[in-house]
């Protein structure tokens, strides 16, 4: 008899087990205002992504076109892989001295792995990342990007 | 109550009328055979959708929601798309079985719906022995699953038809047993005379205790017999990748996967005819003015909305229990099933004998 | 890998099966050599490589500060448990000392880390049972604590948040409030999680008895992490080599001794509650005070052999550098976690079923990156 | 124990072995001839019990290739570093501790693949990541043209 009462129990037991799970997916299933998925395309305009997201790297530009970066290097040592190359040329300043100058920061997105060491050393603060995350290009060129704009010129006062 | 047995005995005189006996009873075939394809094809779709959008709310989703308003019309897109797959060719396959065993799968599941009342008067053909005859060919969907394991080649396949074969075989038991138990309070296997039985109540409540258990059973035997969660050892996707159908695409693996949603929609409602009154309206003792109430919803939408319900059962299981293992399936089965369902059937035939149900 | 396999049984009598490397439940590339008898698991042989990347050889020829990105990808899942590993290791090797600040924040993170790894074995164990359902709860609640690193640090899992000598950045000044947050909402969750998986009369069933590891087996294969503690090696460096804020936490190390796959499991949900314990004695006490400090520019570790362990979501990290004096590591081991526990897997799923042996695999926790590096 | 205590202790294991007090860890230095019994002895003396075996690597010292033991015992929480090296780059051999740390014998696999160094008496003595006719990375005279980029 003992027996048969453990049996019976232990099969009592077990549905309670059960239903305890079916509770939990139940009352879920009656809460249509917890479902976190998220339609992307569509709230594309109020997706805000966070501050400090490291999406690319971007060189900021002022109004009047001019960067920070003075083409020191420093970035493209400390980078691990060799996502930046920096081709730099000389110019005569306005004393007619020789001077070392940026060309193009050739920065390529493909082989980035955001590791934020140029960001972090660039002595003149002339990198920064970007909140943008939308990178899929249909031609793998379209990821080799020149961050310095065409005809920008160094801030005044960076050195 | 709407009866469609006058709609259908016209059809049948007008077709006698017009054509001699034998092609008037070919054209009635092609009706009810092209009636049936789309039902099953509707249901089918519409059942693949259901469990999608069950399932992602479960589990905080939106589920399906770019075809179409609120995603309906994505099974239809997922349907052209298996229709245009390509039927990717198995190197040392068994090329006959190979392709044999999704139209046994599918005709299995395809001539169970005949026999399934619809509604008062729809069904394509009342036999005597309507249970029999569902538990019969439903049962023969193993066969299909076996020789599709078998036959492509693939060492998961084979694993997931044996698993199949020795659930399906177990469970077999233990569905004609819970359905047993009720064709004793029923006193016919009819499946006309069954429904029309529990026009004074449902036989859920009119066997009380032994009719509930009964359906406990039937509700996780049938679960287990079409395969699906968490009895769905055959697939198993963590450990077999996809089972007996790892190697099928295209238009063969929709077939399994249509029969597999057809299955559970002919035991949802199986369950529904035999447990839960089939098509009969919802009747509370006394109250005559909520009967007529209940009446005045026509008797398809309640089978309907009957078979929904299991189905939905069937989805809840699905999608919170992990699965079990082998052993434990046929423990669960043997140990636990199997004698319940049998002194079930001793008390319920006791409770008959003795007039204690209601 | 190239070798052809090597079946350890009779061909003829058993069942060979090739399970991965693209397999749902190998949790990546791994591949198991499955030697069958019916369903029943004779010999298991796992391959591993496929995601060999040669990342200490690669250590060999680039700075330290530069190695730090680099463990972001041994073991995803406690992406900053690695940082600080090589951190810890380079300031050691530097004597630097480090404000407690810095401390306290490494501390939080890490055990951040720890709970969002924990939550995925959670998510993805269910899944390997077949509970799909698991799988989108988990990742649910993980997305938050990826939330809080992805406004601090920039990164979702792979944060890159230490660098030699401190952090990269402060805290986001909404750090503690979301975190605060996170630690209510989460244990008002984690009794559901009980319901749905741990109690439950089939999880149970499956999981309780299977894949027994003794204590002799966990020290002798150098079991580690929730793995070895569910056996009941008391291996947590947080509480016997204590580094960062560890040792001004009061906590208590899971410990079982079953050492079966229901106790492994249970010594991940145990250690999410200790976890969150831990973040909530330190989040309202972070000292103020600098976020970094200032290190020689060019790093150069002094000539020698410097050796630290952290304690990371799957078990214990070791980081070896010899260093030559230069900037760059002479020769860098990192000895992973997963590549010790991967091996007792032909131990202990050895006569129990291929589903077995899926939650087995599964209540081990590997991740595939880092049992190759 | 101390570090200097489990120093003479260990001095007093084995008379080939040089017992030196490290920043962090004891150390051991051992010709390859007593690596095999001063391990065994390491794990079964009573007073060091050494059973984790918590890393072993192999390292490439430029003319030797050795390989570094860290043990700890469980029972007392020391550590100690057990060094043993060779001198024979084409054939290097070291005896396998795999039968007394299980532990070892993947670890030494992954040594084998990546430094070369054959452990004798191991029972599975294959390569882990790479094809047999790759070198073996971890040297430092490896080359490898194609795959290896060096950043001027």
């Amino acid at each position: 008899m003992r027996s048969i009462i453990k049996y019976l129990k232990e099969i009592v037991m077990a549905v309670w087990s059960l239903l305890k799970g079916m509770k939990v997916t139940g009352y879920y299933f009656f809460q249509p205002n917890k479902i976190v998925t998220q339609k992307y395309p569509e709230n594309r305009k109020n997706l805000v992504m966070f501050e400090r997201f490291k999406g690319e790297v971007i060189m900021p530009h002022n109004e009047k076109n001019e960067h920070k970066c003075t083409g020191c290097g420093i970035c493209e040592i400390n980078c691990p892989n060799g996502t930046i190359e920096i081709i730099s040329k000389s110019i005569l300043t306005e004393d007619g001295k020789k001077k070392r100058a940026i060309d193009k920061h050739i920065y390529r997105l493909g082989m980035c792995t955001f590791c934020a060491l140029c960001v972090k050393t660039c002595p003149s603060e002339a990198l920064a990342f970007s909140q943008e995350f939308e990178h899929a290009v249909f031609n793998r060129a379209l990821l080799i990007k020149v961050l310095n704009k065409p005809g920008s010129q160094l801030m005044k006062g960076v050195e | 109550m709407f009866d469609f047995a006058p709609l259908t005995k016209w059809i049948d005189t007008v077709l006698h009328n017009a054509m001699s006996p034998f092609w008037a009873v070919v054209v009635e075939m092609l009706i009810v055979g092209v009636l049936i394809l789309l039902f099953y094809a509707l249901i089918g779709l519409f059942l693949v959708y259901a469990e999608r959008k069950v399932c992602a709310f479960m589990q905080n989703r939106l589920g399906p929601n770019r075809v179409g308003p609120f995603g309906l019309f994505q099974t239809i897109a997922d349907l052209v798309k298996l229709l245009l797959v390509e039927l990717v060719p198995i190197r040392n396959a068994d090329k006959f079985l190979f392709n044999l065993a999704p139209f046994i799968v599918i005709t299995a599941s395809f001539m169970a719906i005949a026999a399934i009342p619809f509604a008062k008067g729809l069904h394509a053909i009342d036999l005597n022995i309507g249970i029999f005859y569902v538990i019969a060919v439903s049962a023969m969907g193993v066969i299909g699953i076996l020789l599709a394991g078998w036959a492509s080649n693939n060492k998961y396949s084979l694993i997931g038809a044996m698993r199949s074969g020795a659930q399906i075989v177990s469970y077999e038991l233990s569905v004609g047993l819970s359905l047993i138990t009720m064709v004793i309070l029923a006193g016919s296997m009819q499946l006309s005379v069954i429904v029309e039985g529990q026009a004074t109540g449902w036989f859920i409540f009119k066997g009380h205790i032994p009719a509930f258990i009964a359906f406990i059973v039937f509700l996780v035997a049938s679960t287990a017999e079409t395969n699906r969660g968490p009895f769905d050892l055959a697939e198993a996707e963590s450990e077999l990748t996809a089972g007996y159908h790892t190697e099928y695409s295209g238009i063969k693996f929709a077939f399994f996967f249509l029969a597999e949603y057809m299955n559970m929609f002919i035991v949802a409602s199986i369950a529904a005819t035999v447990f839960l009154g089939g098509w009969m309206p919802f009747h509370v003792g006394n109250w005559d003015g909520f009967n007529a109430v209940m009446d005045f919803i026509p008797p398809f939408v309640w089978y309907i909305v009957k078979t929904f319900f299991v189905v939905f059962l069937m989805m809840w299981f699905k999608w919170t229990f992990p699965r079990l293992r082998i052993d434990q399936l046929l423990t669960l089965e043997w140990k636990y099933l199997l004698p319940i369902n049998l002194v079930n059937v001793l008390i319920m035939a006791f409770i008959v004998l003795m007039g204690w149900h209601f | 890998m190239e070798e052809p396999v090597k079946v350890a049984v009779d061909e003829n009598q058993e069942y060979v099966i090739n399970m991965g490397p693209q397999h749902p439940s190998t949790h990546g590339v791994l591949r198991l050599v499955l030697a069958l008898k019916g369903e029943i698991v004779k010999n298991v042989e796992p391959h591993i490589g496929y995601v060999h990347r040669g990342m200490e050889k690669m250590c060999e020829s680039i700075t330290y500060p530069q190695i730090i990105h680099l463990t972001d990808r041994m073991d995803y899942l406690s992406a900053h448990i690695n940082n600080e590993a090589v951190c810890l290791a380079v300031e050691k090797a530097l004597e630097a000392e480090i404000p407690d600040r810095i401390k306290v924040i490494r501390t939080i993170m890490s055990e951040l880390t720890r709970i969002q790894s924990h939550q995925l074995f959670w998510a993805t164990f269910g899944m390997d049972l077949g509970g799909l359902t698991c799988f989108f709860y988990g990742l649910r609640d993980r997305e938050k604590i990826l939330d809080i690193f992805e406004e601090t640090c920039g990164g979702r899992m792979i944060v890159s948040y230490n660098c030699p000598g401190g952090l990269m950045y402060d805290i986001h000044p909404n750090f503690q409030k979301r975190v605060k947050e996170f630690i209510k909402y989460f244990r008002k969750i984690l009794p559901e999680y009980d319901q749905l998986l741990t109690g439950n009369i089939i999880f149970q069933e499956r999981t309780r008895g299977i894949g027994r590891l003794s204590l002799e087996d966990a020290i002798s294969y150098g079991v580690t992490g929730p793995t070895g503690r569910a056996s009941g090696f008391s291996c947590d460096v947080r509480k016997h080599e204590p580094y960062s804020a560890y040792d001004r936490v009061k906590f208590n190390e899971v410990l079982f001794s079953e050492g079966d796959t229901f106790h492994r499991y249970l010594a991940r949900m145990e250690e999410m509650r200790v976890s969150m314990d831990i973040v909530e004695q330190l989040i309202d006490n972070i000292p103020e005070g600098p976020f970094a400090v200032k290190l020689k520019p060019v790093i150069r570790l002094p000539e020698g052999e410097y050796y630290q362990r952290v304690e990371t979501a799957r078990g214990e990290l070791g980081v070896f550098i010899i260093s030559d004096g230069n900037k760059n590591p002479y020769r860098i081991k990192f000895r992973s976690p997963c590549f010790s526990n991967l091996w007792v897997l032909n131990l202990i799923s050895r006569d129990f079923k291929i589903a077995d042996l899926v939650a087995i695999g599964g209540s081990l926790d590997l991740v595939i990156p880092d049992i190759d590096r | 124990m101390d570090s200097v205590q489990l120093a003479e202790k260990l001095r007093s294991l084995n008379a080939e072995a040089v017992v030196t007090e490290g920043k962090q860890f004891v150390e051991i230095q051992i010709p390859p001839s007593g690596l095999y019994s001063l391990a065994r002895q390491l794990k079964e003396n009573e007073d060091t019990g050494f059973d984790f075996l918590f890393c072993l690597s192999g390292v490439d010292y430029g003319h030797d290739l050795g390989v570094v033991y860290h043990l700890r015992s469980t029972k007392y929480g020391h550590s100690v570093v057990l060094k043993s090296r060779t001198s024979d780059r084409v054939d290097p051999q070291l005896d396998s501790v795999a039968d007394i740390w299980r532990t070892a014998e993947f670890h030494e696999r992954e040594v084998f693949d990546l430094l070369g160094i054959k452990f004798t008496n191991h029972p599975d003595l294959r390569r882990f990541f790479l094809p047999s006719s790759a070198g073996f990375p971890l040297r430092k005279d490896f080359v490898d043209d194609i795959n290896i980029v060096t950043k001027k």
